[in-house]
């Protein structure tokens, strides 16, 4: 039953992504691919879990290494993202501002 | 903390990681959407530790610590023009960490048929995404030849591959266990599909290729998501999912090709364009800032040569001299001018090109032959003629920038060489045409120095 | 557990729902109404649980007067939104058509 | 059945609700969105019946039946002129349904105090949207005074049913039984606070109040939906409650006023406008005709007068002659006019008028002073001036079509009365309004048989 509820959520996650994404302007969109890039990071919730769990040591090596990588893709994506886009800010000042 | 309360946090962090996207979609926003983005991941990191069943936690504070710092390293010394590359990397992580997360959840208990097939694609699709990735950095970074590698018996030896996956993961959900042989073969398997997936197409058709593994690598988060019931995976990952595949329709659209043409054939291989022949008129920096000092509109077009010569700085500065002496300047952007989607903007972003001076393709068309001057900087394909006239050009159909009909036409380039299609460009004989050749950046800088002296 | 799934598919939709509606131009913000409250009666939904139900005779006469109500919702609703929509329709053909 | 197939399928259902509702977003897809919506409704009940705990069929098909026919004839009769009374009908019998599914819930075994909670909730809010409904509804069709309804202590008498309302609800709730008295009470106080809700609120208001209250049925939907751990009713109760309350948040905005103003004060009573006062100019059809023959560019302003006089056939009729005639002719659409948003919208269309000729405000407003007429039927606030003009007015600050700043305006209207703000406007006494009394349908009628004869 659990997985007909994560069906559903799935459903409307992947309506609500191509709403979203496909509002994005083109300037936006370098920014936009490293942006979700980042977010598909959040494997790392599901290595923290085999990291910490119990089901023996194999298991917390495998999520141990995938809680690595997967921090190499959450803290290098956000923090390349944010660079790229405090470049699109810097330049909104310089301006009169209020454009957008 | 409960289940249940962590939960109620993953849905929190489900909404931010929502308003971020949101957020993202405006210059303004942008910022603060990736912000908010990356708070959700804070708290989706943090509840996720709080759980009472998370037993050890130096082991994976030591592999936390070790994965930031390579990736805050490698974010702030990453140059503008290698996001592609950048992205291909932190990608590649992503897909190997899917991979392993599958594989870490095999050792739980009572796993059912189909969490056992949730687990089985996480891991198909997370080695995938991890190899092709991997070869597709090389192919970006140079590593290895960006070119097309393609052989003969390709196709059956890539279908030899498929079939073996397949077979391998039934056989494997029929008896699953951590020991079992054909978990290997699956895993070496998926690797190796990933390398083979992406070997056949060539280095400039990789942007492509990475925003649709980009796609892959939020699948295979869903996957996983499904593997350990877990909602935040889902909705995150099918967040990043639909982001690739949008962007790489807008590529393929852009491009004028579809998408089984990026992934199936090696470029340009199917059709020949017509020969192009004339005469071609060179220009040396002194001339052309003669008929730049005397142009009242002027439009620049960068393309992928910008990027390369890093010429954006330069570049604003000449808009800025010739806005001076009483120019209008604008900055015509072609959707799939450079390596990515919005590529250029971002190098212009960087260089403090004023926001309301970029104008895009369909809004420069129209008027374009009251251009005096279009300064093509290192673009190529983007401003190629033949994609509107020449039926038999492999880029025919391709929206273009008109440069050609704009009054006059400079292009800078190191040489007559072709763009990243392969194709000849008649622009470059064009009797409006005028070749500055060398690095960009040099040419625009006589250019300046000109201006200055 | 099962009450935080439907949190998470209710915050999904609510954002959907903005979405999506937000986009309707002016000009359909009647048929949009009148056809969200059509939608408004999938409450016959629980209803019909109710009525079918074992829980005893007064549920199940409760389930079908909510059977009845709902419907009237429902058809209604559907039915009078698909006649303002037809007329819509009928401009666009009388038209060169492709207009939208 | 099994519940897991159903629960699939109720996916299925929610996705088809999507997709009607993303089509319903422009004309060319809204019937087919429209379909797609009644598509998913079908799966789910029919799904919900398949299901094996259902055991008799015969009470149900007899309710269904007799709910399909009293709500199809409905809909067959309603005039196009009555949508808000029939939307508010309709909703009210959406939310006595969920009063109902709530109670009925309360006799199922094992329920949780957070079900209880949910189940409460689905209780009020359908009762309120209930009883609201049907006063809204007796309001907009003169069932009833159409005042707003204001006594002395009528705040605190509503605080009091607030109070009772929570009370009653915290006491159910620590024992919840089907036969707790507090059950009843609940009930009660519901109804009654729907009822003392709706009263202060004016008949013209009611538009904000239906829609608020659409929003309302589609948030019991969610409760119900809560209490009985169903999936649909939580997507399509939340789709229902965001349409509502965009759709209140627009006509709000349009006019001027924030919602707490509408559902907590009546109408005008808070500012006197500053008295307008003049010469009004009558006209009679014959010179009307004289001078709409000789214009070039003819803007019709429909309002709430024409959806009463049902003229707008006979407008497009005259607008077709016009057009022959060589003139051109547009239709300027208030974003309010009327009784509900996009009303003035669905009565053209059912003209036939064809759809380029209609423009928004934003769009006339900046090239009104080059049209030679404008026509205003039965508009009367969306075209007053004072709201532009007089700070002491109450609708000051709303945006207006400015047909005072057209070369000629004609108003059609019965008399000198004021519209639904009960605002006098001072156009009526411009130097350029003529007044063509009489019904709009008369007035416009004996026009076009100027035209022809
Ligand atoms: N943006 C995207 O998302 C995306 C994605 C996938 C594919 N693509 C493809 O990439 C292409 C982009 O077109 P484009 O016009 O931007 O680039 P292009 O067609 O690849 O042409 C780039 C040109 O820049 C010149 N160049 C290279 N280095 C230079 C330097 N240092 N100084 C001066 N010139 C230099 C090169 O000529 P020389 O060697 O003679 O100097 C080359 O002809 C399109 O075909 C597009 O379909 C784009
Ligand atoms: N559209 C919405 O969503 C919405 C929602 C809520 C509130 N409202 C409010 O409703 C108002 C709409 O403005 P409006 O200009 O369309 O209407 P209005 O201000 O209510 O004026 C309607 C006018 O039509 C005239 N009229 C009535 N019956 C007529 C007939 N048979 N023939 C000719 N004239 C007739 C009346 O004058 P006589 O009696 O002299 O004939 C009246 O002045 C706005 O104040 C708006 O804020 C709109």
């Amino acid at each position: 039953m659990e997985a007909v509820f994560l069906a559903m959520v799935l459903m409307l996650s992947i309506f609500l992504g191509f709403e979203l994404i496909s509002k994005v302007p083109a300037t936006l969109h370098t920014p936009l691919m490293s942006g979700a890039n980042a977010i598909s990071g959040i494997t790392i919730v599901g290595a923290l879990i085999s990291a910490g769990g119990e089901a023996g040591a194999m298991s917390s090596y495998l999520g141990a290494a995938a809680v690595m990588f997967a921090m190499i893709n959450v803290a290098g994506g956000y923090l390349v993202t944010n660079r790229m886009l405090s470049m699109f800010k810097k330049k909104d000042t310089s301006q009169t501002g209020g454009k957008s | 903390m409960s289940t249940v309360m962590i939960n109620l946090w993953y849905v929190v962090a489900a909404a931010l990681f929502i308003f971020g996207l949101k957020q993202l979609g405006s210059p303004a926003t942008a910022v603060r959407g990736n912000m908010l983005s990356s708070l959700a991941m804070v708290i989706a990191i943090a509840v996720t530790l709080l759980n009472k069943e998370i037993l050890t936690f130096e082991l994976i504070l030591v592999a936390a610590i070790i994965g930031a710092v390579i990736g805050a390293i490698t974010a702030q010394k990453v140059e503008m023009t290698s996001m592609p590359e950048m992205v291909a990397l932190f990608n590649g992580s992503g897909g190997i960490a899917s991979l392993m997360v599958g594989w870490a959840a095999l050792y739980n208990m009572g796993n059912t048929t189909f969490t056992d097939v949730t687990i089985l694609l996480s891991i198909v699709i997370g080695g995938m995404t991890f190899s092709g990735s991997i070869l597709a950095w090389g192919k970006l970074s140079e590593v290895m030849t960006s070119a097309a590698v393609v052989f003969g018996a390709q196709r059956i030896v890539n279908a030899g591959i498929l079939v073996g996956l397949i077979a391998c993961s039934v056989l494997f959900c029929m008896d699953p266990s951590v020991d079992s042989p054909y978990l290997y073969a699956v895993i070496a398997l998926s690797l190796l599909f990933g390398v083979m997936a992406v070997l056949p197409i060539g280095g400039a058709d990789m942007p492509v290729v990475i925003s649709l593994l980009n796609s892959y690598s939020g699948l295979a988060a869903c996957a996983a998501g499904f593997a350990i019931n877990n909602n935040i995976l889902i909705v995150a990952g099918s967040m990043v999912g639909a982001a690739g595949i949008i962007l790489t329709n807008i590529m393929c659209k852009a491009m004028n090709r579809s998408l089984g043409h990026v992934l199936f054939s090696g470029f340009g291989a199917v059709k020949q364009a017509t020969k192009v022949e004339g005469e071609v008129k060179p220009i040396v920096a002194e001339d052309a800032f003669l008929i730049l000092e005397a142009a009242q509109s002027v439009t620049f077009v960068p393309g992928y040569g910008m990027a390369v010569a890093q010429a954006q700085h330069v570049v604003r500065e000449l808009g800025e001299l010739l806005e001076k002496n009483g120019a209008e300047v604008t900055y015509a952007i072609h959707p799939v001018a450079g390596r990515m989607p919005g590529h250029m903007n971002v190098l212009l972003a960087e260089a403090n090109v004023p926001y309301d001076q970029l104008v895009e393709m369909e809004d420069i068309n129209p008027r374009i032959d009251n251009v005096d001057v279009a300064v093509v900087i290192g673009a190529n394909d983007v401003v190629n003629p033949s994609a509107r006239n020449d039926e038999n050009s492999p880029i025919y159909g391709m929206p273009i920038i008109n440069v050609d009909q704009a009054r006059t036409v400079f292009v800078l380039k190191r040489s007559m060489g072709s763009g990243f299609s392969g194709v000849d460009n008649p622009l470059f004989f064009g009797d409006n045409t005028r070749m500055l050749f060398g690095d960009a950046k040099q040419s625009i800088a006589a250019v300046v120095a000109e201006f200055k002296g």
